[in-house]
């Protein structure tokens, strides 16, 4: 049987909510053993996230989506018994992740420095909004504050319109644990070389930056701020969204130079665009796509999403269909490639997840376990992990340590 | 009637041999009014130049070198050697807008013709000399011929197969031609200069310039990189194959380049070897460049099969560059030259009907130029000295008496 | 200098654009040797892109490429002539990793795929990032940033709130761009975990990003409440009064989610009347009563400037930040004093700031070592140096277009 | 500083590699205003061509491409795009004359054919530049330096001399892109008269020059023996009817001598020192020479073995014995004769740097030739042209260039 790749690899995780577990997911399904440290004092906010079927703070939504094929145990972190039963955990693992709202492992003395002296060559991750060090560094953060902050507001939004929130949750929450996941399997590649850990201190507000190299490029070189572009782009038209036949669906359409415009036209059976003044060239296109983008949708009209894609497509046109969730959920597409997995679950049967976006060609494609119940994990972790006898065990249990 | 694009254009030609006739054919085809100064004492060398075995002692009206490069012009014969000769002379000049000379050494100025003379003369003359080293700097008194300026300028050293020794150039006179054409692209420059503001000039050009102008990739070469390049026969630094093959039939020859891998396996598929396309030695541009001997070899023993212009036509079809290395009597039977007509009989009162090479350009709408049959010696004494200088026939009869015009 | 953390692995990037591109800028940036190839002439389509300073289109001057390349070998080759495929091979044999973008069915017909080139190097991870991935109905197709954001889902839940009779508006795009960056990011973490597997394996393997899946997969959450409690998300979609506020000199954006925040805030505004009423007793209620809720926030906020708002939220450790322009969060004194944006000093383009670590490593530290390559830059480096080819053969090749 | 021929001239170059681009370069190194179309990305073929500094190829260090594009403005245009297309024309109604050497069917799809763009601007001066011309069969066809070369009937009767059992070397290509700079320079010549004809009716017209014509038009002596004599050349010409003309070995390196003629021929033996053999019948006049040049030449070269080429260059110079060494590259840019007529031009170029290249064959006295700014840059203009000159904004620059259209 083949392994995953970071099979053998032990992360002790402290992360909540959204960004500190999407790091986490990452490796989980490649293969680590990540343990969740949560207790019932302080459970994975996310777990209690308000929801329908919520019944026993496993089956949000937003927890489920974020932690399988994790473990999970409780401390009361609260107590330094707890703290040192964890020190405990960490000599027999490979990385420590948090993403508190402060510099809470300082304070409970599992900073770094701390770290170093119980497992030299461990790798710390801390993700935050605003980093580790510098003026904010105390600030708590949520996905949304960092995009505004970061600048990513003020280009989500409708041409001359206001700036908006992105779409979905926590949009830099997950860049942002998906650039520290990268970050920490460079820290192990290193390690695996020299033997040697460090400290990886990601900021969600220099994510956002990075996503928007374009933006700071032009204005480092140009001093110009770009503004809401909607659906437009600068240099391709048309280059929009429109209302497709249907209730409330869409199409997405993007044309980049003139064979595809030619192309386009012949299609939705309107060759004489291609001699109009106003739409000649993909100059006097985008001077007037206002109107182009009205002419167009009177065709996009008479036709569902999915058809306008499959004519222009074989056109040689691109054209993707603005996807509902439960359209993505269902497209035949992410279907066939398998982008969604049943995990099974004791408490509501299988449930649908999507995978994480890649295809490996060798081995098992991972480690899709269902999320972990509240401490589902404690025997494995005092009992197996630690050598703790039923006894001691019984005795931490008494004493709220374990929680 | 539509008009050619340098008529009204009178120019006092002393120029003879190759270089210099040359240039001012251009001129003449062109429309320009080109008035030859010979005499009987010296006529243009090429009058009495040998040509092929018909006739070893043609006479001065005969020769084709003569022939066929200086047709459309017009001959008056004065005797240079006389002060009154040369009065003469200036009396042509005055009425001329353009002086053209290729002598061997400063002729003109002992004549007292040079251009400081000849400003005097007519302010706006335009003055175009001819030499092989320039009239400036250490040669300007040293006669040249062509191939000299060619062995001088490196020409010959790239000339040659592979690695062989220097060649002279196949050609007759290469240079005197590429040379003659700068020259008269250098006078109608100065000819717009003139119709822009008035002002004339003076024009030396120099044949071992010329040759230098044309080997830019070598002498690039050398000062970028102090490389000499030497002959390089008929290969390219780049393509591969790029050579020239025999053919089937007596000494019959095809040129072939390739410059692409499409045009590769367009090649291997046309001659049928498409396994070619994967042999080691020539499945790439850079393979074949190396191993391009063993390729020629393979080549050749396609197209030893077929004629060059079958070859051509296969090839050709295909997308594949090529071209059979034609003979002179081919160039003058080849069919796409025939169809664009390249060559136009004209009749000679001496010599017949003679077939020419047009100048090598159409222009769409003028007509094709002036190709009257080259001038017998003194061919236009009335009309120059009559019609231009309006002399009476007494006048003319005194300077021939004195052998003035002569 | 110090080692960095993938000093050693040695990449071949034959990627255009955006997703392959930054995909191989994370690992270069980290110290793994990545040797761009780029086609002759154009080069990577990046370099058209800009932004350009002053406007002035040049190919050595573009914003996106120069960002995207840093630290990379560039050359030059075709890899459609036979030399050029030759070439190729070659560096695929000396490589570990392998980033392409390529579309599917160009790369089979020129013999690159994954089963070709593994009989050349059994141990090569090779990393393909294309709009939809390597099997499926829509392989084949065109896709680019607007259309990926469309099909992942993303766009019609776009913007979540802010937008009056947002029914009438188009599902929306969000900032340019994203969804190749995304990919790529994906595309980094898949290709790392790959490489940890041929540590215990020895033996490399094809890995498959799809960026329509790249995109959904930061819809995680969204598509597993979905799944999990048939919540079908509707374009308008409030988080309880955790958005967009005005305030007289600007925006803000506030996160009042927890009864904890909700109630400092209430206090921050000096306990006004109408937020004791039972309409905002609770999460529930406030969710129910938002458009309310807002409004009679802003009422206060209007009264305020940004900073004010800002500094009493803060003050109160109620996540609070102004809605920034890049130039803002650019000039901000917080990522002057993390020290994030690095000058980059470019033969051709000269100096600007750029964007700089997503995160930092303690003890491999990222740096830009040298700029984004000029085109063909490294020519005689790779192929000279590290392939034994001449500089006449340079000077052929070049003639021949394959270089 | 002083106004130049050509000054005022607007020229658009759509033009690739040698032919066209010689021709552009002709007329702006004269002042005429050329602004160089090139395709976005590789540019000019010429810039992949070489010789490069250090033989690293880069694209703005090609010495072909530094030498053949001196003082032009170079823009790039991908003239395919419908937005191309329109820039093209806006370039074409503001220009004297195109300059293009493309495929002519490529031309006639891009509409881009004299009758279409004479309708944009009826004093267009359109002159095509290309292999085989704008009719005939051959049309169509490819062809490179190599095919026009050989297909002109040049390569078979070259090398004149020289090689042993030539019956079994191939026909023989020159120097190379000799038959790509013919072309180009007939082109200046037929624009120019073209521009002429301008003048008088105030229309433009097409130049349709052929590159097999522009070389065969070479050897008009070589075609008109043929039409006039009948007489097919052999491969083999050995000594050219009316001229004898060799390289002789010397002791540290060759001559090219001529001294055939009795005016050279008696001062060439007495310089020899009157060989008894150089006194026999055998050799007492042209005629007999002619029988007997082998034996001759056999004989001098003997003598000149022994000598060096400086003492026999110098003596024979003195004599007025037309009589050069047989140069290299090298040879010919150190020699002192184009130092003291200071021909070469020497440019600093942004990316090349200092580079050292031919400057003009001619030297124009009131009108000079110079290099004002080196060869562009790709795209270099592109603001000056498309924003100053026709008026886009920067803004649709960078839409242009994302669209690859410039």
């Amino acid at each position: 049987m083949q392994q995953l790749p970071l099979e053998g690899i032990r992360i002790v995780d402290f992360t909540a909510v959204w960004a500190g577990p999407h790091v986490t997911q990452w490796m989980a399904v490649m293969g680590a053993e990540v343990i969740k440290i949560e207790s019932n004092l302080r459970p994975d906010m996310t777990r209690s996230f308000f929801s329908n079927v919520n019944t026993n703070l496993t089956m949000s939504a937003e927890y489920s989506g974020l932690n399988c094929g994790k473990k999970a145990c409780t401390l009361n972190m609260t107590l330094p018994k707890a703290r040192e039963l964890v020190k405990e955990l960490i000599k027999v693992s490979d990385i420590v992740t948090e993403n508190f709202g402060g510099s809470v492992m300082d304070r409970w003395e599992l900073g770094y420095s701390d770290l170093k002296k119980i497992k030299p060559d461990i790798i710390m991750y801390s993700g935050s909004g605003f980093g580790r060090t510098g003026p904010y560094k105390e600030f708590p953060a949520y996905a949304g504050i960092v995009e505004a902050f970061g600048g990513l507001c003020s280009l989500n939004g409708y041409p001359g319109g206001e700036p908006l929130p992105m779409a979905t949750f926590g949009y830099a929450d997950i860049t942002s644990a998906e650039h520290g996941a990268f970050a920490i399997l460079a820290a192990l590649h290193h390690r695996s070389k020299t033997g040697e850990g460090q400290y990886v201190d990601l900021s969600m507000t220099e994510v956002v930056s990075c996503l928007l190299y374009e933006q700071i490029m032009d204005y480092t070189m140009n001093d110009r701020v770009q503004g809401l572009q909607g659906n437009w782009n600068s240099t391709m038209a048309p280059h929009s969204c429109y209302r497709c036949q249907g209730d409330d669906e869409w199409v997405a359409i993007a044309v980049s130079n003139d064979e595809e415009w030619k192309a386009f036209c012949y299609t939705i059976g309107n060759p004489e665009w291609t001699m109009d003044e106003r739409f000649r060239d993909g100059l006097n296109r985008l001077k007037n796509q206002e109107e182009l983008d009205r002419l167009i949708e009177e065709w996009t009209k008479n036709h569902t999403h999915y058809e306008v894609m499959e004519v222009l497509q074989k056109a040689g046109v691109m054209a993707g269909p603005t996807l509902k969730v439960a359209e993505v959920v269902q497209d035949r597409h992410l279907g066939e490639r398998g982008f969604f997995i049943d995990v099974g679950h004791p408490d509501v049967g299988t449930v649908r997840f999507p995978r994480l976006p890649w295809r490996l060609s060798e081995g098992p494609q991972g480690n899709y376990e269902q999320p972990p119940r509240l401490g589902e994990h404690n025997d494995y972790v005092f009992a197996e992990l630690l050598h703790l006898s039923k006894e001691e065990m019984a005795r931490l249990q008494e004493e709220q340590v374990i929680f | 009637m539509q008009k050619l694009p340098l008529e009204g254009i009178r120019i006092t030609d002393f120029c003879h041999v190759w270089a210099g006739p040359h240039v001012t054919q251009w001129l003449a085809v062109m429309g320009a009014e080109v008035i030859k100064i010979e005499s009987n004492l010296h006529p243009d060398l090429t009058r009495s130049f040998f040509a092929g075995d018909k006739t070893l002692t043609p006479g001065l009206n005969q020769s084709v070198d003569f022939a066929v490069l200086n047709y459309g012009k017009k001959c008056c014969t004065i005797n240079m050697t006389l002060p009154k000769g040369r009065e003469l002379a200036k009396e042509i000049m005055r009425v001329s807008d353009i002086v053209t000379e290729n002598f061997g050494g400063a002729v003109m100025d002992r004549w007292g013709l040079g251009y400081s003379d000849l400003q005097k003369l007519k302010p706006d003359i335009i003055m175009y000399s001819g030499s092989g080293f320039g009239r400036t700097g250490p040669y300007k008194e040293l006669p040249a011929y062509a191939p000299i300026v060619d062995a001088f300028a490196g020409l010959f050293s790239l000339n040659g197969c592979l690695g062989s020794e220097p060649c002279p150039f196949g050609v007759g006179g290469w240079t005197d031609l590429v040379a003659a054409q700068h020259g008269a692209f250098a006078i109608l420059a100065a000819l717009h200069h003139r119709s822009n503001t008035g002002e004339g000039q003076y024009i030396d050009l120099s044949m071992t310039e010329v040759a230098s102008s044309f080997l830019p990739d070598a002498i690039m070469d050398y000062t970028m990189n102090d490389r000499v390049q030497g002959a390089q026969g008929n290969r390219d630094n780049a393509m591969a194959p790029h050579g020239c093959y025999r053919c089937q039939g007596d000494d019959e020859w095809i040129a072939i380049a390739v410059s692409s891998d499409e045009e590769w396996k367009a090649f291997c598929d046309a001659i049928g070897n498409p396994e070619w396309t994967t042999d080691e030695r020539f499945r790439d541009g850079l393979n074949r460049w190396k191993n391009q001997e063993e390729l020629d070899r393979l080549i050749q023993e396609w197209t030893k099969t077929y004629s060059h212009h079958e070859a051509m036509e296969i090839l050709q079809r295909a997308g594949v560059m090529a071209g059979p290395s034609l003979k002179a009597e081919e160039v003058v039977q080849d069919s796409h030259l025939r169809e664009r007509e390249f060559f136009i009989d004209i009749e000679h009162p001496e010599m017949g009907t003679v077939r020419l090479a047009r100048l090598p350009w159409k222009l769409s709408d003028s007509p094709q130029g002036n190709y009257n049959h080259a001038p017998s010696l003194g061919e236009h004494n009335d009309y120059v000295f009559k019609e231009l200088l309006n002399m009476s026939d007494e006048k003319i009869a005194q300077l021939q008496e004195e052998q003035v015009i002569l | 200098m110090t080692m960095q953390a993938l000093s050693g692995l040695k990449v071949v990037e034959w990627c255009e654009f955006i997703s392959g591109p930054y995909c191989g800028k994370l690992l270069a940036d980290l110290g793994a040797e990545v040797i761009k190839i780029e086609r002759p002439g154009l080069g990577d389509k990046a370099r058209s892109h800009g932004p350009f300073p002053q406007d002035i289109p040049h190919p050595e001057k573009s914003g996106t490429f120069l960002y995207l390349n840093t630290n990379k070998l560039g050359v030059t080759l075709n890899v459609r002539s036979t030399t050029g495929a030759e070439i190729f091979k070659q560096l695929v044999k000396q490589a570990d990793i392998l980033v392409e973008n390529n579309p599917p069915r160009e790369v089979e017909e020129l013999g690159f795929n994954y089963e070709s080139l593994k009989k050349l190097n059994p141990r090569l991870v090779m990393t393909s990032i294309t709009p939809f991935g390597q099997t499926g109905p829509y392989r084949d197709y065109k896709s680019c940033d607007l259309i990926s954001f469309h099909v992942s889902g993303m766009a019609y839940i776009n913007p979540s709130c802010g937008v009056d009779d947002i029914e009438q508006k188009p599902p929306l795009r969000g900032s340019e761009n994203q969804s190749g960056l995304v990919a790529g990011l994906s595309g980094a973490i898949a290709t790392m975990s790959a490489i940890f597997a041929s540590h215990a394996t020895g033996l490399g393997q094809h890995v498959d990003i799809s960026e329509q899946e790249a995109l959904a997969n930061v819809m995680r959450i969204t598509l597993g409440t979905y799944a999990l409690e048939d919540v079908a998300w509707t374009r308008y979609r409030p988080v309880p009064l955790s958005e967009i506020y005005h305030c007289n000199d600007g925006l803000v954006y506030m996160v009042l989610d927890q009864d904890k925040t909700w109630l400092s805030w209430v206090e921050a505004m000096g306990n006004p009347e109408w937020a004791m009423s039972e309409l905002f007793q609770d999460q529930v209620s406030r969710r129910e009563n938002r458009d309310a809720g807002k409004m009679l926030i802003e009422e206060w906020t209007k009264e305020h400037t940004v900073d004010e708002v800002v500094r009493a939220a803060e003050a109160r450790r109620i996540p609070c930040k102004a809605v920034n322009t890049v130039k803002e969060s650019f000039s901000s004194e917080l990522l002057a004093d993390r020290g994030y944006f690095v000058e980059v000093d470019h033969t051709a383009a000269g100096k600007f700031q750029y964007p700089g670590a997503p995160c930092k490593l303690s003890l491999t530290p990222w740096r830009v070592e040298r700029p984004a390559p000029l085109l063909g830059q490294h020519n005689e480096d790779v192929f000279c140096g590290r392939l034994g080819y001449t500089r006449q053969d340079l000077v052929t090749m070049r003639a021949q277009g394959a270089i | 500083m002083s106004t130049q021929a050509l000054s005022g001239l607007k020229v658009v170059e759509w033009s690739e590699f040698v032919s066209g681009p010689y021709c552009g370069k002709l007329l702006a190194d004269l002042g005429a205003e050329v602004i160089k179309v090139e395709k976005p990305g590789s540019g000019d073929k010429s810039r992949s061509y070489g010789p490069f500094p250090q033989k690293i190829p880069h694209p703005e260090k090609s010495g072909l491409f530094l030498y053949l594009n001196t003082n032009k403005l170079g823009v790039t245009l991908n003239v395919k795009s419908t937005t191309g297309a329109e820039i093209f024309k806006g370039l074409i109604k503001q220009a004297d004359i195109l300059i293009e050497n493309k495929p002519p069917r490529e031309v006639e799809e891009l509409g881009f054919d004299y009758q279409s763009l004479k309708n944009l601007n009826p004093g267009l001066v359109m002159t095509s530049i290309t292999p085989f011309g704008q009719a005939g069969p051959y049309r169509d066809y490819k062809s490179c330096d190599l095919i026009s070369f050989h297909m002109s009937g040049m390569a078979f009767i070259n090398p004149s001399d020289g090689v042993d059992d030539i019956e079994n070397k191939a026909p023989l290509r020159g120097a190379t892109l000799q038959a790509d700079l013919v072309a180009g320079l007939n082109g200046a010549i037929a624009t120019m008269s073209a521009i002429f004809a301008r003048q008088i009716t105030g229309l433009g017209q097409q130049v349709d020059l052929s590159e097999q014509e522009a070389l065969a038009s070479f050897m008009r002596r070589e075609l008109g023996v043929v039409t006039v004599e009948g007489i097919g050349w052999t491969r083999l010409k050995g000594t050219q009817p009316g001229m004898a003309s060799d390289i002789y070995q010397c002791s540290d390196g060759r001559i090219y001598l001529i001294c055939f003629h009795d005016r050279t021929w008696e001062p060439w033996i007495e310089f020899m020192g009157n060989p008894d053999w150089a006194t026999s019948e055998l050799f007492a006049d042209m005629a007999s020479r002619r029988e007997n040049w082998d034996a001759a030449k056999a004989m001098i070269e003997e003598w000149t073995k022994e000598h060096s080429v400086d003492e026999i260059v110098r003596t024979a110079e003195a004599m007025r014995i037309p009589c050069k060494p047989v140069n290299t590259a090298k040879e010919i840019v150190e020699s002192e004769l184009l130092e003291a007529r200071d021909y070469f031009a020497n440019v600093d170029h942004k990316q090349a740097g200092k580079v050292k290249f031919p400057g003009a064959p001619y030297k124009l006295s009131e009108t000079p030739w110079r290099v004002e700014h080196p060869a562009p840059l790709l795209g270099e203009h592109n603001e000056k042209v498309y924003c100053d000159r026709l008026g886009y904004t920067k803004q649709d620059l960078v839409r242009m260039r994302a669209g690859e259209v410039i």
